[in-house]
């Protein structure tokens, strides 16, 4: 039957998928996908041991599900700003190639 | 068991478990429900159409449609039949997976919001608590199949198009929901069939003030959002010609289509469950007034695009940011105090009446002499130059 | 009308002047003017029921619950409003002041300019409606510091007020000077500000509250060393505001700004609300008694140093903006000794007076079209009613009796005379009296002495200034002078309320402090400091209202009168000399130091740092994957390595 | 009953996001990749129905499926790639990544299934959204007030890069 333990993997499964993808991808904004991935990937586990997990009295019984709340929010933020420096990039260097914006290079 | 839904389910699923098996019986029964919604679906927007066409036509001093059919009743049939029956044209450079998925992309969502809409007190297909909020995240899906069809269209007018879809859709979906939060703050739940239920003693469309400001920002933002004129620069003929469909055909462009006047309905009829009071009426069944009210929305729609010309595309985000926005916060923060003061509770709903009449009036109003105004002031330069010409 | 319903209105009248104009009157100047000095109106008379009903014994304290969070109410934060005596004078300062600027600002705003051939030219400033706005929120504000009942809404206003002032500064902010003086007032208060806001932080951390009226048991219970700490930091915050010695730099340059900016900001009412807080949480600092030492000597210094420095200056608005900082220092010198009453008292009589020096300075500046005092002169027969009002403020600012001055700078030293340190510092204790009383009796001489300086400079003497300008000089209009005129009054007569004369049960102190305080007056001392502002008034007088003869008159009846007269004009240029020199001999000293020491030291540790970094670069490709690469993969081992032996420990 | 139909439902959905997922780290071009994790987010959304969170999932289709993904269409679009490149990194840095997000599925995967979970008496289905709401103006309040705080900043900066000129 299922159980937390599905969702905790599947959670897992997706936040690696999603890291494997920001690591070995070239374009931007595919990396900001991946990103994107592996925050949904935390997400899931959040939502899965707010409902199988007993919380403690004090805090709300959706403790879970508010940092899934507060993810989301934080990610929509990233997501524009991310693709704002994108463009700004593009216009910039006419590029989203990750490995070829390198003003980081020593 | 009052739900009418779940007796005909149960029915159902009792005849056919008598001679199927447990499993194929839920999966029949299923497709059925499916197969209603389908009907219903293409039934309503068939009549749209040609309800549209006559209306437009009659705005614009033609007959619109009178051969097929009783007042040309069965032109979308026709229609239809023509466009099923078409070549189905892909074009050579374009992303074939894309360009098939996109029409579907558009549709399903529209369709999945006839599964919340609260048709009577006992016809809701679903009513799930966050209804408003299911609503209000499907209409937004179908500005991803418009984006990913003018993308795959590999033609720069059907990019274009999609460019101004997605601007678009970002700009005027914030309105949207915000346009919409006085009424679940005033209705205290998020459940469409609670919402109505909420009404039963007075429309939110009589909140002082709040309700009819609200209804304005939130159908124009639907307007917007379901790309209708004034608002459809996605599609702009004699702009972009047809922008992201341009290159769609037959079916995929029958899907399209289809969608969009779905769409166009479940935005009215979401209207009128969240202003209107959904199935509330006298005398006639609830379902009759509730198709009545959204067909009374829709031609509003109509209506609209029969008068008002097309927006210029910085003027469409202008409005969107300087304008609807903050009138809906504002909006808010007055469906607080009237919440706080209860006074859809306390004050008779024709008094409330009286008031937003009122108000609505002294708007009309206003505006009219602050038109005159700006008339003037723009007439005064012509006029000088007029002058200046002479002498 | 219950008090609260009084205070709202108090708070919220020039706040909803300060919205219509904002929203709707910008565009009509008349409006905003209006409505600003009729919100404040409204303010000032319900200052004046506010405290009728405090004098009937009325008191105020209420709060509402801002954000409650869950943890309990022990940690839940809270704004209210209170209403107590010195909540009381305060309003009526600020309000009155404030009325009193507004109604002469409409005035103001009409500048008069002067073209080549000396006409005078009228126009009304494009800034109207942005000033009176600005002015509306200002005064909003400030009451709402005053009424505030908790260091978080006090807080608020603290930065609101410090806006306004910013905004003020820089009303003409086309002039690049106006711009960066607004930029330096801002940036310096908050210097200050910073501490104090660390400061409340950590009372909030310490006591869980920001409620006055909670924190005064909670304090109580707290560790000296933590309440030092603490009023330390809070003071800081009043050390900016108030210009006090470190921070002191703004308070000048602010004079950049609308001459009743500074006469409301800059004198009576936002620079004086680094002294009501100090007031407002004595019941911090007498925790704290090292705290308030430091809190008198900063003051002692800061009156005696300033006041040096107003001796020399030529700007007629930067004289009396270090007559400002001179005069709070004695507020601050008064609180650190303890004498709240007196503290206060000054604040209460320094508002009046010098709101009023600065407004007829406005005139002066607005009747001669300059500030600069070497350009005017002779201007007493120009500005007859002007003149006289000015009088009245400098003879009060300089501590003459009977006027208002006297009465409280001489509580205040009569409380620096009786004050007893605590015995704990032994020698130091009676090295910080007789250093203290000395600052305040130095005090009393020079402030006599620049302000009759000024006084001979602008209205003694002839005109110094464009010869066709003097005969278009002229007495400022009636919006301008009935506002001074009135000033006049309170300048004249507050200062009986604290007269020793009064009984001690209605003296202002009493009312201040809540219980009976009897101010020992010196007669004494009181006629040492008289006879040392004497001496201040005869000196200056004897130096620049010597211009007054012919100067070849002067040299045919008495050479060496002449010559010494001379010699004395040239007093300035010596002081100046002096320091100037002084200061460039440090300053090559200084630099010196600098190129061969500090830099020394930091280039080094850039060539070390550059050294490192090229050893360093190999490793840094640049590319942001690769980093990411090693984040997880750090963060893999490390969690295997932690996790490995739990693991196990599950598997056996 | 439900019980199979649950669990059919998820075994659906988590194939569907892995299914995704995969597709959005390895499709070739960057549309394709989009069409993927819109497919991912859905199922996601799903997920959450499942784990009896509707307000979450609304709002998961509602941000992510609906803008996020939006502005990513946007920005696929505003960048066009004049030459086609090659969309994966080097082979060494693919494997490198490879390596790492194995061993780190691998360390997750074991602990989820060592762990001895608490599990609570009954799994926690009830409506959300009220409590929710509650929660986030009391308990919540200042992580609240904080995202709303890091959307005002976020909504400013994007409009200062991406400004023209």
């Amino acid at each position: 039957m299922v159980g937390l333990q599905h969702y905790l993997i599947l959670g897992a499964a997706l936040f690696c998928i999603g890291l494997y993808g920001a690591l070995a991808r070239r374009n931007a904004v595919t990396v900001l996908m991946a990103i994107e991935l592996m925050l949904n990937g935390v997400n899931v586990t959040f939502a899965a041991l707010n409902r199988y997990l007993p919380l403690p009295a004090d805090t709300s019984l959706f403790a879970g599900q508010l940092f899934v709340l507060f993810v989301i929010t934080v990610a929509a933020a990233e997501a524009a700003l991310g693709l704002a420096i994108i463009i700004a990039v593009y216009r910039l260097r006419r590029t989203v190639q990750v490995d070829q914006i390198d003003l980081l290079r020593g | 068991m009052n739900d009418l839904f779940a007796t005909l389910h149960a029915v159902l699923l009792g005849l056919l478990r008598a001679v199927l098996p447990e499993g194929l019986a839920q999966a029949l029964v299923t497709l059925l429900g499916i197969a209603v919604v389908l009907g219903f679906v293409a039934l309503v927007v068939m009549s749209q159409i040609w309800a549209e066409r006559k209306v437009i036509a009659r705005i614009q001093d033609r007959v619109g449609p009178n051969r097929v059919g009783p007042f040309g009743l069965l032109q979308s049939v026709a229609d239809a039949l023509k466009l099923l029956s078409k070549e189905d044209v892909v074009p050579a450079r374009a992303d074939r997976l894309v360009f098939v998925l996109a029409p579907l992309i558009v549709l399903v969502p529209s369709l999945m919001i006839f599964a919340v809409l609260p048709f009577n007190w006992d016809a809701t297909v679903a009513n799930l608590d966050v209804g408003v909020l299911y609503v209000l995240a499907l209409a937004t899906l179908p500005t991803l199949g418009i984006v990913l069809a003018g993308w795959a269209s590999y033609n720069n007018y059907s990019l274009l198009g999609a460019m101004r879809a997605a601007a678009q859709l970002v700009s005027y979906e914030v309105p949207e929901v915000l346009a919409v939060l006085p009424v679940v703050l005033l209705a205290g739940t998020l459940s469409l069939w609670g919402i109505v239920q909420a009404q039963s003693s007075a429309w939110f469309i009589l909140a002082p003030v709040v309700g009819p400001l609200a209804f304005l920002t939130f159908l124009i933002s639907g307007i917007a959002e379901v790309n209708r004129s004034p608002f459809d620069l996605p599609e702009a003929e004699s702009e972009i010609i047809a922008g992201f469909h341009m290159e769609y055909s037959g079916m995929r462009f029958a899907l399209f289509f289809l969608a969009e006047y779905a769409n166009a309905f479940s935005v009215s009829a979401v209207a009128a469950t969240l202003f209107f009071g959904g199935w509330h009426g006298w005398l006639l069944p609830g379902y009759v007034w509730f198709v009545l009210k959204a067909y009374l929305l829709f031609l509003v729609m109509v209506w609209a695009r029969g008068t008002l010309p097309r927006l210029r595309y910085d003027q469409l985000l202008a409005f969107a940011w300087k304008v609807l926005l903050p009138l809906t916060l504002v909006n808010l923060v007055l469906a607080a105090v009237v919440k706080e003061l209860r006074l859809l509770e306390v004050v008779p709903w024709p008094a409330l009446l009286v008031i937003n009449l009122g108000v609505v009036g002294l708007l009309a109003w206003g505006y009219s002499q602050l038109y005159a105004a700006a008339q003037r002031r723009a007439a005064v330069p012509l006029l000088e130059a007029a002058q200046g010409a002479r002498s | 009308m219950d008090l609260l319903a009084l205070a709202l209105v108090v708070l919220l009248a020039p706040f909803g002047a300060f919205l219509f104009n904002a929203f709707v009157a910008q565009r009509t100047w008349a409006l905003a003017g209006l409505s600003t000095i009729l919100g404040v109106g409204i303010s000032f008379l319900a200052s004046l029921l506010v405290f009728a009903a405090v004098q009937g014994g009325a008191r105020l304290d209420v709060s509402w619950p801002w954000l409650t969070i869950a943890a309990g109410q022990a940690r839940a934060v809270e704004v209210g409003l209170q209403v107590d005596p010195l909540t009381a004078v305060m309003l009526l300062v600020v309000s009155g002041v404030s009325l009193f600027v507004q109604i002469y600002s409409w005035g103001y705003l009409h500048e008069r300019t002067f073209d080549a051939h000396g006409h005078p030219h009228v126009h009304r400033d494009p800034g109207f409606a942005r000033y009176y706005t600005w002015m509306a929120l200002f005064t909003a504000s400030m009451l709402g510091l005053v009424l505030a009942n908790g260091f978080l809404a006090l807080y608020v206003c603290w930065e609101l007020v410090g806006l306004c002032s910013y905004l003020l500064i820089g009303f003409w902010y086309q002039k690049p000077e106006a711009a960066l003086a607004a930029k330096k007032a801002f940036l310096t208060t908050r210097l200050g500000d910073c501490g104090f806001l660390i400061g409340l932080l950590y009372l909030w951390a310490q006591t869980g509250t920001f409620t006055f009226s909670q924190l005064e048991p909670r304090v109580a219970a707290l560790a000296p060393e933590a309440a030092t700490l603490a009023a330390l930091l809070v003071f800081c915050g009043a050390v900016g505001k108030s210009a006090q010695f470190p921070l002191h730099v703004w308070l000048p340059d602010a004079m950049e700004g609308p001459t009743p900016v500074s006469a409301l900001i800059h004198a009576a009412t936002m620079v004086a609300a680094g002294v009501y807080l100090v007031a407002r949480t004595m019941f911090l600092f007498e925790h704290a008694s090292a705290a308030m030492l430091v809190v008198a000597l900063i003051g002692g210094f800061t009156a005696f140093f300033a006041a040096t420095m107003g001796l020399v200056n030529t700007d007629i608005k930067r004289v009396l903006a270090y007559s400002t900082i001179s005069q709070l220092g004695y507020m601050m010198l008064g609180l650190g000794v303890g004498a709240v009453g007196a503290g206060i008292f000054h604040l209460f009589t320094h508002a009046w007076f010098k709101a009023l020096l600065f407004l007829t300075a406005g005139n002066v500046i607005h009747g001669a079209g300059t500030q600069d005092l070497r350009a005017m002169g002779g201007l007493a027969r120009r500005l007859p009613w002007t003149f006289a009002a000015m009088l009245a403020a400098a003879l009060a600012l300089a501590g003459l009796p009977p006027l208002s001055g006297f009465w409280s700078k001489d509580a205040i030293i009569a409380a620096v005379a009786h004050y007893q340190p605590p015995a704990a510092w032994g020698g130091l204790a009676g090295a910080a009296m007789g250093l203290l009383m000395f600052f305040a009796l130095a005090t009393v001489l020079l402030t006599a002495f620049y302000i009759t300086r000024l006084l001979c400079l602008a209205f003694g003497g002839a005109w110094r200034g464009v010869p066709q300008v003097y005969p278009h000089v002229e007495e400022a209009p009636a919006g301008m002078l009935w506002p001074v005129l009135l000033l006049a009054v309170p300048t004249v007569l507050a200062g009986f309320w604290g007269a020793p004369f009064v009984s001690a049960a209605a003296s202002f102190a009493t009312f201040v402090e809540g219980h009976e305080v009897h101010e020992a007056f010196a007669p004494g001392l009181a006629a040492l400091s008289v006879a040392l502002a004497l001496a201040g008034i005869g000196l200056a007088w004897a130096l620049y209202g010597a211009g007054w003869l012919q100067p070849a008159a002067v040299t045919r009846l008495a050479g060496p009168l002449y010559r010494w007269a001379v010699n004395k004009w040239g007093f300035d240029d010596l002081y100046n000399a002096l320091v100037g020199r002084g200061a460039v001999g440090l300053a090559g000293a200084a630099a010196w130091f600098d190129r061969g020491v500090i830099d020394g030291v930091v280039n080094g540790v850039a060539q070390g740092t550059v050294a490192l970094g090229r050893a360093a670069r190999a490793i840094q490709t640049g590319q942001v994957q690769t980093y990411a690469w090693v984040v997880f993969g750090g963060l893999v081992i490390v969690a295997v390595a932690i996790l490995l032996p739990v693991v196990l420990g599950f598997r056996v | 009953m439900t019980e199979v139909v649950a669990a059919g439902a998820f075994y659906v959905f988590a194939l569907a996001a892995l299914v995704g997922g995969l597709g959005v780290v390895s499709a070739r071009h960057v549309v394709r990749s989009a069409l993927f994790l819109m497919l991912a987010l859905s199922s996601v959304a799903a997920i959450y129905v499942l784990l009896s969170a509707d307000f979450v999932a609304a709002v998961q289709i509602l941000i992510y499926t609906g803008a996020i993904m939006l502005l990513l269409l946007f920005a696929i679009m505003l960048t066009p790639q004049q030459v086609e490149l090659p969309p994966f990194a080097s082979a060494g840095q693919q494997v490198a990544a490879g390596v790492v997000a194995a061993a780190l599925l691998a360390l997750l995967v074991g602990t989820v299934l060592v762990t001895p979970w608490p599990l609570a008496a009954t799994p926690l289905d009830r409506p959300t959204t009220e409590a929710i709401g509650q929660a986030m103006l009391t308990t919540f309040v200042f992580p609240f007030e904080l995202a709303s705080l890091v959307l005002l900043v976020g909504l400013v900066g994007a409009l200062l890069l991406a400004r023209e000129d």
